[in-house]
């Protein structure tokens, strides 16, 4: 197993080299499909293994005195990356970051006091295994979808400059510095397997070397090294007070004491950091800013992948959350960015700032019940990871392909898509069924998590989701409803077949996970809850979750049969009624001047209520206030 | 099988009436005279209409208008020319932009006179109107598309067919 | 397991003539108050009939697979309460019911059914919490969300949701497309969108709308009666008297007001739900 | 001060006491005498001068002088009472009672027995009833 | 039967639009405005402004191919009075805030109120 | 990101008894362009001065418009009376006001009626409706029709309304009264017509005169003019106040109605008071020549009438400039930027007759 891990986190990066010497476009094709089901399969073979034993692993791997040498190194090479590119775009400001926390973490291992307790740097368990799922097959069939994508990218944006290759191995160095975050026990390690998500993310906001891209990148840079700050200081406390760096040591002594030897101080600030990279309020700007970035970094990094980095943490901290002020500050950050995002988004035409939001607004849930710690809630946010993996990543490709097709990711322009691009439509429509109708899993998972904070109890959080759900409800409905309606037939579709292959690929698993959530809640969500917890109970009673199964295969199997009795019915054609001024075509009407004039059915935005002049800036500080506050009350109570 | 004379759903449209007639037909749904006893309904969408009312006479630009009106409400329908306007004109025939009564354009069923025409014929009017529901129906199967009957001057036929939107069932 | 499916399969044959008949006698109350004979209280029926009986107009075929649809998943909703089951499944339902219905008058690509479809969305969103809220407090009240589990309790559950129930009646103004806020489909009296979500259904279409609708009246009072049902058979009859009133204090409401704009309805409806919702939940937490 | 539901009390007290509607199809109405429903012939003293023709704002008159009838088409006449007040002879009349709605628009035909080149304040011939009244179709 | 301000005062073409503007300037609003087409040669342009009780009549009278200013540009509402004008009787009238062009009122016949004369 | 959608709106619309279309250009519901178009009811009935003689245009006038009817006869009648130099005997001229004013309480109350339906108080609208009722009884007794009347001629009018008549009249109209109080009350306390009644539509007193905006529509801007102060008919001997408001919106105009209506029945009550027994009409004999402007005040505002005759028995010319036509401008301008919800209501409170209007 050891020897296995050690494949899957350096395969991809040694991939990741290769793929930067490539600059022919059919033989980078070639080769990502190739390391694709490498690590696909690595990734596979690896879960399928672990099953075998099904417990909890933890190990060192080969010659680890090598690696913790290595990321020492690294770590000052990351920085001095990181220094040059802010220098270079005349951000110097951001690299003291950089400089404070790598020397802050690499001098106290150097000439720190000597760790008391060293235990194994990695740890393989249920969630571990999640997530490595989720790199695996979503962050890899995302990898193929790039290679259509891109090429269609740049047939649209000719003024962007072709950097595919360079884009390619960025995208492979993700995936090993993934795995090796979800792997790590050593905080250190996973601090520095953090600190390459984030230049890989800011990398690849940059891609287009825009003005915008830029600063959007620089933006998504400091709020994630603020993040790795707070992880830094997290370990000089561990370091300090603990004597340990190992995660789950830190997050077992604070689950037994509680906030007294300042031991929440390091959970508190390792929440701080996953708020960071999950985009809650108040650092929900570098992710809106990421889409500017070409539609595959946002699936696989922005939504997928990288921003559940944040969540996962926090999941694994989430028990040493548990009825404190520092899972009062996750949670409430979480339900406030959950409510506040959802509202948001009523407001974006834009699909993928719709979907940002969206990502914001489910990672604040996921936070939300992480920052409760209860058993029924860590059930609830393993199945929205899940679920909201699968889920949005198809939903970012699908828009991507829109958008390379239509030359518009805009709502407004996918009037009668399911007309124009039946294919495209459905996976659309799929996707935005699972992300809140019933009985798709997002809704079961959020279900799962309502019940949790009425048990936990935590009234403020159930508001919040009470009224996060209506607003949630009402920005996917009008989407929804735009895509049916009247349209051309009969466009061209110039979505490439690897496209299709990722899309459907995620289509088929979403169904499989909604299908088999009872199986995944038995085989896998609920060992972990043991694991953790002691006992387990699923948030939801089994049989409901098997009369959810039943009505998932009602709504396709009921709208199908409607959809035979619908066509079979003998009916005229009418027009639309326009007050009787239409003109013939359901398109046009006879408008003041006596003169055909073409009608237009927009949705409505509500600005003037949701905007994001009008509500970002009280949200950030609503999410400053709640840190602020609750951060100083955890440090306060310390000392 | 004919259940609409139970249940008649009315469409006002205001030709170029006066208004005087105009209120009259309002007046028949308020307390007073309240149609609502008969089951009639002012849907003031033409998709729910079973009864189409017309007031005033027919001019260039409501030609088009009652024409469309017409065609979308669904069968069996019948159409009521309230008030001498509607009927030929009355006062204003001579006017240039009149081109006369309802029936320039689609077909009348029943003609209700009177400047303004009382609530009372207009009541009496409905009533006939949902007496011819029962002919109506009867003429076969109403699901199928019916063109406007042809029982107008062959000029009226061509402009009615000129406005049908194309595409028969499905 | 008998006696449940009993009850489902009455609920399905019975509902849309309790819903018929509450509405016919909706509209002979309503006229009464303004001064009018009124229709008689088969009417509704006899409207159904009719609309059945018309030719079949459509604007869009989507439509009328939408409509089945709604038709379907209502009557689902409807059984799975009746059936005892959870009741924050049906709430969830409902909304995919009524997505069903937005989905439905979206598709034709028409003005007034757009701005119907999202008067509908906004409706949606000013309701939805305090629908959520509801079954939080069952939940809260009585330990479960099973309906079957709640109707055995020994106390109505009125007594620990005085605010829910509040906010809940509330809320069924706006749900039973009354005045003063019947934005969407303008069941009553003109409306600037004409007939709104339901302009250009027609004939068939428009009938299987209604008979959903009276599905839906059903249900909803339904919910009202749970407040009351507890193991004590008479508190069935209470709670069919109960929900009566609600329905009369309903179609009075209807006929003493106006119909206000959607922003005094969005807030409104949410300043309600948390005040009554989110105060009697503060205290059941409290209490707990 | 707003007051929420004020209309309740007019609500509430129309519920329990009578409505207003009158049962008109079902029992006849009475008109006030003034009502101007439809216009008479009196055909006694008709001479068929065809003054009412010429004065009637829509034309709703047709005197045929010729043929001896005096016709008006009830789906045209707008009860002005014109006629009436031009009438020579004084014998038109506008009454209460309107013409009946129907799925043909009728004129209504007078046979008028115009007395031989009156006399100046002879007494008229002795008239004879012009019962043919039955409508006919116009179109 | 009183009616104030009777008196028509016939204007010049010159005088015409300082005369409106100065009414404007003393806030007095547009009446209205009439058009008439007499003896086959001529219209008479009636302008009606009134000030709380007072009115006063000005009249233009035109040519029959002869151009008359609009005073939309002095009186936003006189827009549908000279489109009116313009449609019904055929007169030019000339810089228009809004013109409908012959849309007003979209009739089949073309300036029906002078075409006797004309044709 | 607002984005703008299309509205046709009318000329078929159930909100609106009359045909007139307005594009909508919305963001949301916020209007952000409204253009009127009109014309779906034009006759061109002053045309018809070529075909009927001067008296026949009596009973064409009177057929403008059905709500204000009695005016458009009278404000005709008058404009060939001044020009042929007739006086109406002061009967006449009484029971001319008292008409006029019955008109107004019937036109008023519609447009209460209409504006409850508007706003969704459908149980309102059947009450304005209800009392209206009552006064349309009135009009049919004593002059034999509901909504046309057929009693102006040139020099006076046609029929009498004997001293019974009058006060059973009176009597009625208190009763009238005591319901009125009850009905408008909700009209002006109600808090949900309140909402929808405050703040919308607003029209400053400049942009009044600007648009050139009459009648109720002015006045509760602020502006005190009525032509009823001009003293014609019987309203010399008549004692009222104009009614006005400040408020400059909806209410504002709302309000003035409601005080016109009490206003009316208060004139009504003074004019029976005072009614002379004088003859009811002078003949006029021969052909007028030459031109007469008069102004009435209509339900609706102030009305011009012109007639321009040449000595025949056909006129040259006759006019009528009807309030809502002057009100038209006022309308686009409170459009913007209005709430799409509020659009009917807009379009009501200038109290639209579009018949008149285009005549
Ligand atoms: N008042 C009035 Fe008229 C006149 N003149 C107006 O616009 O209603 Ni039909
Ligand atoms: S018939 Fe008379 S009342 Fe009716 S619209 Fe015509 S003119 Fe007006
Ligand atoms: S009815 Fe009178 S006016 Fe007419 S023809 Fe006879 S006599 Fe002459
Ligand atoms: S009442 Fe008037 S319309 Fe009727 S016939 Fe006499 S003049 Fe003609």
């Amino acid at each position: 197993m050891e020897n296995l891990i050690t494949v899957l986190i350096c395969a991809p990066i040694v991939m990741a080299l290769i793929m930067a010497l490539v600059s022919n476009d059919k033989v980078r094709g070639i080769l990502t499909y190739l390391f694709g089901t490498v690590i696909a399969g690595l990734a596979v073979t690896v879960a399928v293994l672990w099953f075998k034993k099904g417990e909890v692993l933890t190990f060192d791997l080969p010659q680890t005195e090598i690696w913790d040498h290595a990321i020492l190194v690294l770590e000052y090479v990351l920085m001095l990356v990181i220094i040059y590119l802010s220098v270079k775009a005349k951000k110097g400001i951001i690299s003291v970051l950089a400089i404070v926390q790598t020397c802050l973490v690499t001098g106290l291992e150097l000439f720190g006091p000597k760790l008391v307790i060293v235990r194994d740097h990695m740890k393989m368990d249920w969630l571990s295994v999640i997530m490595i799922l989720i790199i695996g097959i979503v962050g890899v069939g995302i990898g193929i979808y790039a290679v259509g994508y891109m090429r269609g990218y740049h047939v649209h944006h000719s003024e962007v400059k072709d950097r595919r290759a360079f884009f390619f191995s960025i995208m492979f160095l993700f995936y090993g510095a993934m795995f090796g975050l979800v792997t790590s026990a050593n905080l250190i390690w996973l601090y520095f397997f953090w600190e390459v998500t984030s230049v890989c993310s800011f990398l690849l906001i940059g891609y287009t070397q825009t003005e915008e891209a830029t600063n959007n990148s620089f933006k998504a840079l400091w709020m994630n090294l603020l993040g790795g700050l707070g992880i830094a200081l997290a370990i000089a406390f561990a370091f300090t007070f603990i004597g340990s760096v190992d995660l789950y040591f830190i997050v077992k002594i604070a689950s037994q004491y509680g906030n007294q030897y300042g031991l929440l101080i390091p959970i508190a600030l390792l929440g701080f950091a996953a708020l960071t990279k999950s985009a809650q309020f108040p650092f929900s700007g570098w992710l809106l800013g990421a889409m500017v970035a070409p539609t595959p970094s946002s699936a696989l990094l922005h939504s997928a992948t990288m921003v559940k980095a944040g969540v996962y943490l926090l999941v694994r901290i989430a028990i040493a959350m548990n009825g404190n002020t520092a899972g009062q500050m996750i949670y409430l950050a979480g339900g406030f960015t959950f409510f506040m995002a959802s509202v948001l988004a009523i407001s974006q035409s834009d699909g993928k700032k719709v979907l940002a939001y969206s990502t914001i607004s489910n990672l604040g849930l996921i936070v939300g019940c992480a920052g409760i710690g209860t058993k029924e809630t860590i059930w609830a946010a393993a199945f929205l990871i899940i679920f909201h993996a699968i889920t949005k990543s198809m939903m970012f490709q699908c828009v991507g392909a829109i958008e390379n097709s239509t030359g518009s990711r805009d709502i407004e322009d996918m009037q009668g898509l399911a007309l124009r691009y039946p294919k495209l439509a459905f996976i659309l429509m799929l996707g935005i069924a699972g992300m809140f109708l019933a009985p798709f899993g997002m809704l079961i998972s959020k279900w799962a998590a309502l019940k949790a904070f009425v048990d936990a109890p935590s009234t403020i959080m159930v508001l919040f989701i009470a009224f996060g759900s209506a607003t949630t409800m009402f920005y996917w409905t009008k989407w929804f409803a735009k895509i049916l309606g009247i349209g051309e037939k009969n466009e061209k579709d110039v979505t490439e077949g690897n496209e299709y292959f990722s899309m459907f690929a995620h289509a088929i698993m979403l169904l499989i996970a909604v299908t088999s959530l009872p199986i995944i809640s038995i085989k896998v969500v609920e060992p972990y809850v043991k694991d953790v917890f002691g006992s387990a109970v699923p948030a939801i009673s089994e049989s409901n979750i098997w009369t959810m199964v039943i009505l998932v295969s009602a709504i396709f199997v009921i709208p199908l049969i409607t959809y035979g009795v619908a066509r079979s019915v003998k009916h005229k054609d009418v027009m639309a009624y326009m007050g009787g001024a239409n003109t013939g075509d359901n398109k046009n009407f006879v408008d003041a001047m006596g003169e055909a004039k073409e009608l237009k059915v927009s949705n409505w935005y509500l600005d003037d209520w949701f905007g994001e002049a009008k509500l970002f800036k009280p949200a950030m500080w609503g999410g400053i206030a709640i840190i602020l506050i609750f951060l100083g009350i955890v440090i306060g109570g310390a000392l | 099988m004919n259940s609409i004379h139970k249940s008649p759903w009315l469409l006002h449209y205001d030709g170029s009436s006066c208004n005087g007639c105009d209120i009259e037909v309002l007046a028949c749904t308020t307390p007073v005279y309240d149609v609502e006893r008969f089951g009639v309904v002012n849907t003031g969408n033409p998709m729910h209409a079973d009864i189409f009312l017309v007031t005033g006479g027919i001019n260039t630009q409501n030609a088009e208008v009652v024409k469309q009106i017409y065609n979308q409400m669904p069968n069996p329908k019948v159409v009521l020319a309230i008030g001498t306007c509607a009927c030929t004109g009355g006062v204003f025939k001579e006017c240039y932009n009149i081109q006369g009564g309802v029936d320039t354009v689609i077909p009348v069923d029943i003609y209700v006179p009177g400047c303004a025409a009382r609530p009372e014929s207009i009541i009496d009017g409905v009533v006939k109107a949902v007496a011819l529901f029962k002919e109506k129906s009867k003429d076969g199967d109403f699901v199928e598309v019916d063109e406007v009957p042809g029982d107008e001057e062959a000029e009226t036929e061509e402009t009615v067919a000129a406005v049908e939107t194309e595409g028969g069932e499905e | 397991m008998m006696c449940k499916i009993i009850t489902v399969v009455a609920f399905i044959i019975l509902a849309p003539f309790i819903g018929g008949l509450l509405d016919g006698i909706d509209r002979k109350l309503s006229a009464r108050m303004q001064g009018r004979k009124g229709p008689s209280v088969l009417q509704p029926f006899y409207d159904l009939k009719k609309l059945f009986d018309k030719q079949f107009l459509s604007v869009n075929k989507m439509q009328l697979f939408m409509v089945i649809s709604y038709l379907i998943f209502m009557i689902v909703t409807g059984a799975m309460f009746f059936a005892g089951m959870d009741l924050l499944m049906c709430f969830f339902v409902l909304s995919t019911v009524v997505m069903f219905l937005i989905l439905a008058s979206s598709s034709t690509h028409s003005p007034f059914a757009s701005i119907g479809t999202h008067r509908e969305m906004m409706q949606m969103m000013s309701y939805e919490p305090m629908v959520l809220l509801t079954a939080i407090g069952f939940y809260l009240a009585t330990g479960s969300f099973k309906v079957e589990d709640i109707i055995k309790m020994d106390k109505p559950a009125i007594i620990m949701l005085p605010g829910f129930f509040l906010g809940f009646v509330y809320i069924l103004t706006i749900k039973f497309r009354k005045s003063p806020f019947d934005l969407s489909a303008s069941h009553h009296a003109h409306q600037e969108i004409v007939r709104g979500i339901t302009v250009e259904m027609v004939g068939p279409e428009f009938a299987l709308t209604t008979l959903a609708e009276w599905y839906e009246y059903v249900f909803l009072l339904g919910i009202v009666g749970l407040f009351f049902v507890n193991s004590n058979p008479i508190s069935y009859v209470v709670a069919v008297v109960v929900a009566f009133a609600a329905f009369f204090l309903e179609i009075l409401i209807d006929n003493t007001s106006a119909r206000v704009k959607w922003q005094l309805m969005f807030k409104l409806t949410w300043i309600i739900s948390l005040v009554c919702g989110g105060v009697n939940l503060l205290i059941l937490e409290y209490m707990r | 001060m707003s007051k929420i539901m004020s209309f309740t009390k007019i609500a509430l007290k129309n519920l329990v006491s009578k409505p207003a509607t009158t049962s008109y199809p079902f029992e006849p109405k009475e008109y006030p005498e003034r009502t101007r429903g439809h216009v008479v012939l009196d055909d006694d003293p008709c001479i068929l001068c065809g003054m009412c023709m010429r004065s009637c704002p829509p034309g709703a008159i047709k005197v045929d002088r010729a043929g001896g009838t005096w016709a008006i088409n009830g789906y045209d006449c707008i009860q002005c009472g014109y006629c009436v007040e031009k009438c020579p002879k004084k014998c038109l009349s506008i009454v209460p009672g309107y013409t009946e709605p129907s799925s043909e628009k009728t004129i209504q035909t007078v046979k008028v027995e115009v007395p031989p080149p009156p006399k100046p304040a002879a007494k008229p011939a002795a008239p004879k009833p012009a019962a043919d009244k039955a409508p006919e179709n116009k179109e | 039967m009183q009616d104030l301000g009777q008196d028509i005062i016939k204007l010049e073409k010159d005088e015409f639009l300082p005369e409106v503007q100065k009414k404007r300037n003393e806030n007095w609003r547009l009446g209205q405005i009439c058009c008439a087409f007499v003896d086959g040669t001529t219209y008479e342009v009636s302008y009606s402004f009134c000030k709380d009780l007072e009115v006063v009549h000005f009249r233009l009278e035109v040519g029959k191919d002869e151009e008359v200013l609009s005073i939309s540009r002095i009186y936003d509402s006189a827009v549908f009075y000279e489109n009116e004008m313009h449609e019904l009787f055929g007169l030019n009238v000339t810089n228009m805030a809004v013109d409908c062009q012959d849309k007003l009122y979209r009739i089949k016949e073309t300036t029906p109120f002078v075409k006797k004369e004309e044709k | 990101m607002a984005k703008r959608s299309i509205v046709p709106f009318g000329p078929q619309h159930p909100v609106l008894p009359e045909p007139i279309h307005l594009d909508l250009v919305l963001e949301d519901e916020t209007v952000v362009e409204a253009l009127p178009s009109i014309g779906y009811i034009h006759r061109g009935l002053e045309s018809l001065v070529a075909k009927k003689d001067f008296n026949e245009m009596a009973y064409v006038t009177e057929r403008i418009c059905g709500i204000c009817s009695f005016m458009h006869g009278m404000g005709y009648c008058s404009t060939i009376e001044k020009i042929m130099g007739l006086e109406v005997p002061e009967r006449a001229n009484y029971l001319r006001t008292i008409w006029c004013e019955m008109s107004r309480l019937h036109s008023h109350l519609l447009w209460l009626g209409l504006l409850a339906d508007a706003f969704g108080f459908e149980a309102l609208f059947m009450e304005c409706w209800k009392i209206r009722e009552k006064i349309l009884d009135m009009f049919e007794e004593s002059t034999g029709g509901r909504v046309i009347f057929s009693v102006n001629k040139i020099g006076g009018v046609l029929k009498d309304m004997p001293a019974e008549m009058l006060a059973d009249f009176m009597k009625r109209l208190d009763g009238m009264q005591k319901e009125l109080k009850k009905a408008t009350k909700v009209f002006m306390n109600d808090y949900t017509v309140k909402s929808r009644l405050e703040g919308i539509g607003i029209l400053s007193k400049e942009d009044a005169i600007a648009c050139g905006a009459v009648g109720p529509m002015m006045r509760a801007s602020g502006i005190e003019v009525d032509m009823r102060k001009t003293g014609y008919a019987a309203y010399k001997d008549i004692d009222f106040q104009v009614i006005t408001s400040d408020r400059c919106d909806s209410y504002g105009r709302c309000e003035v109605r409601i005080g016109e209506i009490f206003q009316s029945i208060e004139i009504i009550r003074q004019a029976i008071a005072q009614i002379p027994d004088t003859e009811l009409s002078v003949m006029a004999k021969g052909f007028p020549k030459g031109e007469a402007f008069v102004r009435f005040e209509q339900p609706r505002g102030e009305a011009f009438y012109y007639s321009r005759a040449n000595g025949t028995k056909n006129l040259d010319r006759m006019r009528v400039r009807t309030p809502t036509f002057a009100n038209l401008p006022s309308l686009v301008k409170i459009l913007q930027g209005a709430q799409y919800g509020d659009v009917p209501l807009l379009v009501l409170t200038i109290d639209p007759c579009i018949s008149c209007t285009e005549r």
